[in-house]
């Protein structure tokens, strides 16, 4: 027991390092990727090709002063933006990284934990984060701050619903709601037998645009639309609070290319896994990667919806797909047996 | 261990129940049955239902309270009289009510035989599994699930209703 | 290993919280919130039962109850905004048009 | 690779360090930051132009509609989930061969009850956010 409590605590320290990293560097990606697009240089001043800009920001806004506006409700307004990043951050500890390496003479599995309901705690805590959003908008007493925040909800629970069900035909091919099951159901083809290949295209996309909606990037990032909202629900929030909204909003686009990649792309699966199993971390870092560079091209790539768009999208299209999806699945997967 | 983990969640759940009643503004009330709801979901994990335990926070915390959240955001209905105007003695009988439903609990408690739980069994069709949910639910109560559809789409139907009159 | 009777001490503890509230709120948004509560402390008494008898028929009651919860929170909160429209007020007492 | 019931317990201890990071986060600021507010600065914010109005107003009910329909429709993501983890596990049990067609059939007549909500929520425009 004490040796299963230490080595689950060096998991979750060494997750926690390598995400806020990989949060900070995801920043400044985005914004040398914004510049390379508009044909300008982004932030290349500090450090060699603007390596150590997340530093210099981050004691930037250490140092910004704290604001908490005088109308507002001053426990919730704290509380908000911990109610975002504490969800974002647990979604960790059940995604697979790798198979099993053995370091120290100990097989150590490249997960934190993994048990029976895994898929459904990762969605359990995105309908959780729908309350960081929701009250940081109303604590902040501002009008700006409430619309964004109301629309954010609004938009985060309809979106959630066609994420919710573009899984089940993942789950109808697997068996199992356990995520290192569900990486371990698409072994075969030498590794490559991924559900995206096999039988869920659809699912995929589904799930692929729920995402980001759920992540609020554009072309859904409504709630920020800075045109008609100055910020959203974070209108008011300075220094810190306001690096823990958008350390939330990092994590959740890592967590959701974490969730893609296992999901559908095979997780850590690869041709030849099984004859070297450090293999199985660099395929998966580099699917997950690839899905950051592809949400951050999104960005800078298409507009952004119209409110009214948006709620007609989600549910007009991607709910009937998502349950088209599940249909199809169900019925092959009966004509097959 | 596992005592101590029990004696923490339950002091909790308890603590956000009466945290409810403390509270003037209904969003907090509403916030302190989140807390309330997710110590549950632990207790309902120690005991080994873990499907349940997952859609406690699923259905319960993550849609049933957002849209209690949600209600009292659009409202934005004026804090609580912090007095009662009518019905005073209502007060002062609910105290002695909540000790008689108290004590009439435990007496009942008292005479429960202690049985142990079932060794943990790691098998699939363990009890609490998705699975085991999922084959049960599907095969020996399907008239409920059936039913369960027509239910919401009645709900449907009548939260429409209701909420939309006087808007067109 | 916990007693049985703790689970159904606890179970018995959250009710009378919800009963006395039900008493003493006058909101009727904080009301509903408290039979929500009453809701869930007899879900605990039916998990814990499940697992003690090893059964699984508890526990998919609780499932059942948590949609008839949902159901049920959608048309009553639906009745207190219709009420709030016409009233501009969320307090039970002054919802008494229908006494006779 | 038992699964069982202790692998939870990496859930409290993620939440006590997610806590802990997020508690010193907001703590960082309170201790090197210089606080002046002045009285302009806690005003709510709207883009410099003098307040106008308070934001503790009602809103539309739309939004109350939209979370009514999410919650309905969520339950039934959640009676999915399980049946559809249970599925491939009774098309293999030979035990259960007979009722296949039931267990399929089933979900069938309960995706068509709720789409027919569906329906009615796209006929009653609650998703025209426009009109």
């Amino acid at each position: 027991m004490t040796d299963l409590l230490l080595e689950w605590t060096i998991k979750i320290a060494v997750i926690l390092g390598a995400l806020l990293t990989a949060v900070a560097y995801s920043v400044l990606l985005e914004r040398r990727i914004m510049g390379f697009i508009q044909l300008r240089r982004g932030p290349n001043r500090v450090g060699p090709f603007g390596l150590l800009q997340p530093a210099a920001d981050g004691l930037k806004l250490i140092f910004k002063e704290d604001i908490i506006p005088s109308q507002a409700s001053k426990l919730l307004y704290v509380i908000a933006p911990t109610l975002l990043l504490i969800p974002s951050l647990m979604i960790f500890i059940v995604i697979p990284f790798g198979s099993e390496i053995v370091l120290f003479g100990r097989k150590i599995a490249l997960q934190v934990t993994h048990f029976d309901v895994g898929l459904l705690y990762v969605l359990a805590l995105g309908s959780v984060s729908v309350y960081g959003i929701a009250l940081a908008g109303w604590a902040s007493n501002n009008k700006y701050s409430l619309m964004g925040g109301l629309r954010a909800s609004a938009q985060m629970i309809s979106y959630e619903l066609a994420l919710g069900l573009s899984v089940v035909g993942v789950l109808i091919q697997s068996g199992s709601l356990d995520l290192v099951e569900i990486v371990r159901s698409q072994g075969g083809w030498n590794g490559m037998h991924w559900n995206v290949f096999v039988s869920q295209p659809l699912g995929f996309l589904v799930f692929f645009i729920a995402a980001l909606a759920e992540a609020n990037r554009t072309p859904f990032d409504l709630p920020e639309a800075d045109s008609e909202l100055v910020a959203g629900y974070h209108t008011e929030y300075s220094s810190m609070k306001f690096v823990m909204f958008q350390m939330g909003e990092y994590c959740n686009l890592i967590a959701a290319a974490g969730v893609s990649t296992t999901l559908f792309w095979g997780g850590w699966m690869g041709p030849g896994v099984e004859t070297y199993p450090a293999l199985s971390l660099a395929y998966f870092t580099a699917k997950v990667f690839v899905f950051v560079f592809v949400f951050i091209w999104i960005r800078f790539t298409l507009p952004r919806f119209r409110y009214d768009q948006l709620m007609r999208f989600g549910w007009r299209v991607l709910l009937p797909l998502a349950i088209l999806n599940i249909i199809i699945t169900a019925t092959v997967k009966l004509l097959v047996s | 261990m596992e005592k101590a983990l029990f004696i923490i969640f339950a002091v909790v759940s308890v603590a956000a129940a009466l945290n409810i009643l403390l509270q003037r503004n209904p969003l907090y009330s509403a916030l302190s049955l989140v807390g309330t709801l997710i110590a549950l979901s632990a207790l309902y994990v120690m005991l080994r239902a873990q499907f349940i335990a997952a859609i406690q926070i699923v259905v319960y915390a993550g849609a049933i309270m957002v849209l209690f959240v949600f209600v009292i955001m659009l409202l934005n209905a004026p804090k609580e009289a912090p007095y009662i105007e009518k019905h005073k003695a209502l007060r002062f009988l609910a105290i002695p009510f909540a000790g008689l439903l108290i004590a009439e609990a435990f007496y009942v408690i008292r005479l429960v035989k202690p049985i142990q739980m079932p060794a943990s069994d790691d098998s699939a069709q363990a009890v609490g599994t998705t699975l085991s949910v999922g084959t049960k639910l599907f095969t020996d109560y399907l008239l409920p699930f059936e039913v369960t559809s027509v239910l919401i789409l009645m709900a449907i139907v009548g939260a429409m209703v209701l909420a939309r009159r006087g808007e067109d | 290993m916990i007693p049985l009777s703790w689970y159904l001490g606890l179970s018995a503890l959250l009710f009378t919280i919800g009963a006395v509230g039900v008493f003493i709120k006058r909101n009727a948004i904080t009301i509903f919130l408290c039979i929500e509560l009453m809701l869930n402390a007899v879900n605990l008494t039916f998990v814990a039962l499940s697992s003690y008898f090893g059964d699984m028929g508890g526990q998919l009651f609780v499932f059942i109850v948590m949609t008839v919860a949902a159901a049920e929170a959608a048309v009553g909160l639906a009745i207190i905004i219709s009420i709030f429209r016409n009233r501009e007020s969320l307090n039970v007492d002054e919802a008494d048009s229908l006494k006779l | 690779m038992q699964s069982s019931i202790t692998n939870y317990l990496p859930i409290l201890l993620m939440f006590l360090a997610a806590s802990g990071l997020a508690s010193i986060l907001i703590l960082l600021p309170r201790l090197l930051a210089r606080r002046r507010p002045t009285e302009a600065k806690l005003r709510p914010y709207e883009c410099g132009v003098e307040p106008v109005g308070s934001a503790r107003e009602r809103q539309s009910v739309k939004f109350y509609l939209v979370a009514m329909i999410f919650l309905l429709f969520d339950i039934e993501a959640v009676f999915l989930i399980p049946w559809a983890v249970a599925f491939p596990h009774v098309l293999k049990d030979p035990a259960y061969t007979p009722l296949k067609y039931v267990f399929y059939g089933e979900m069938m007549v309960f995706m068509v009850v709720l789409l027919v909500g569906l329906v009615y929520i796209y006929r009653k425009g609650v998703i025209e956010w426009n009109r």
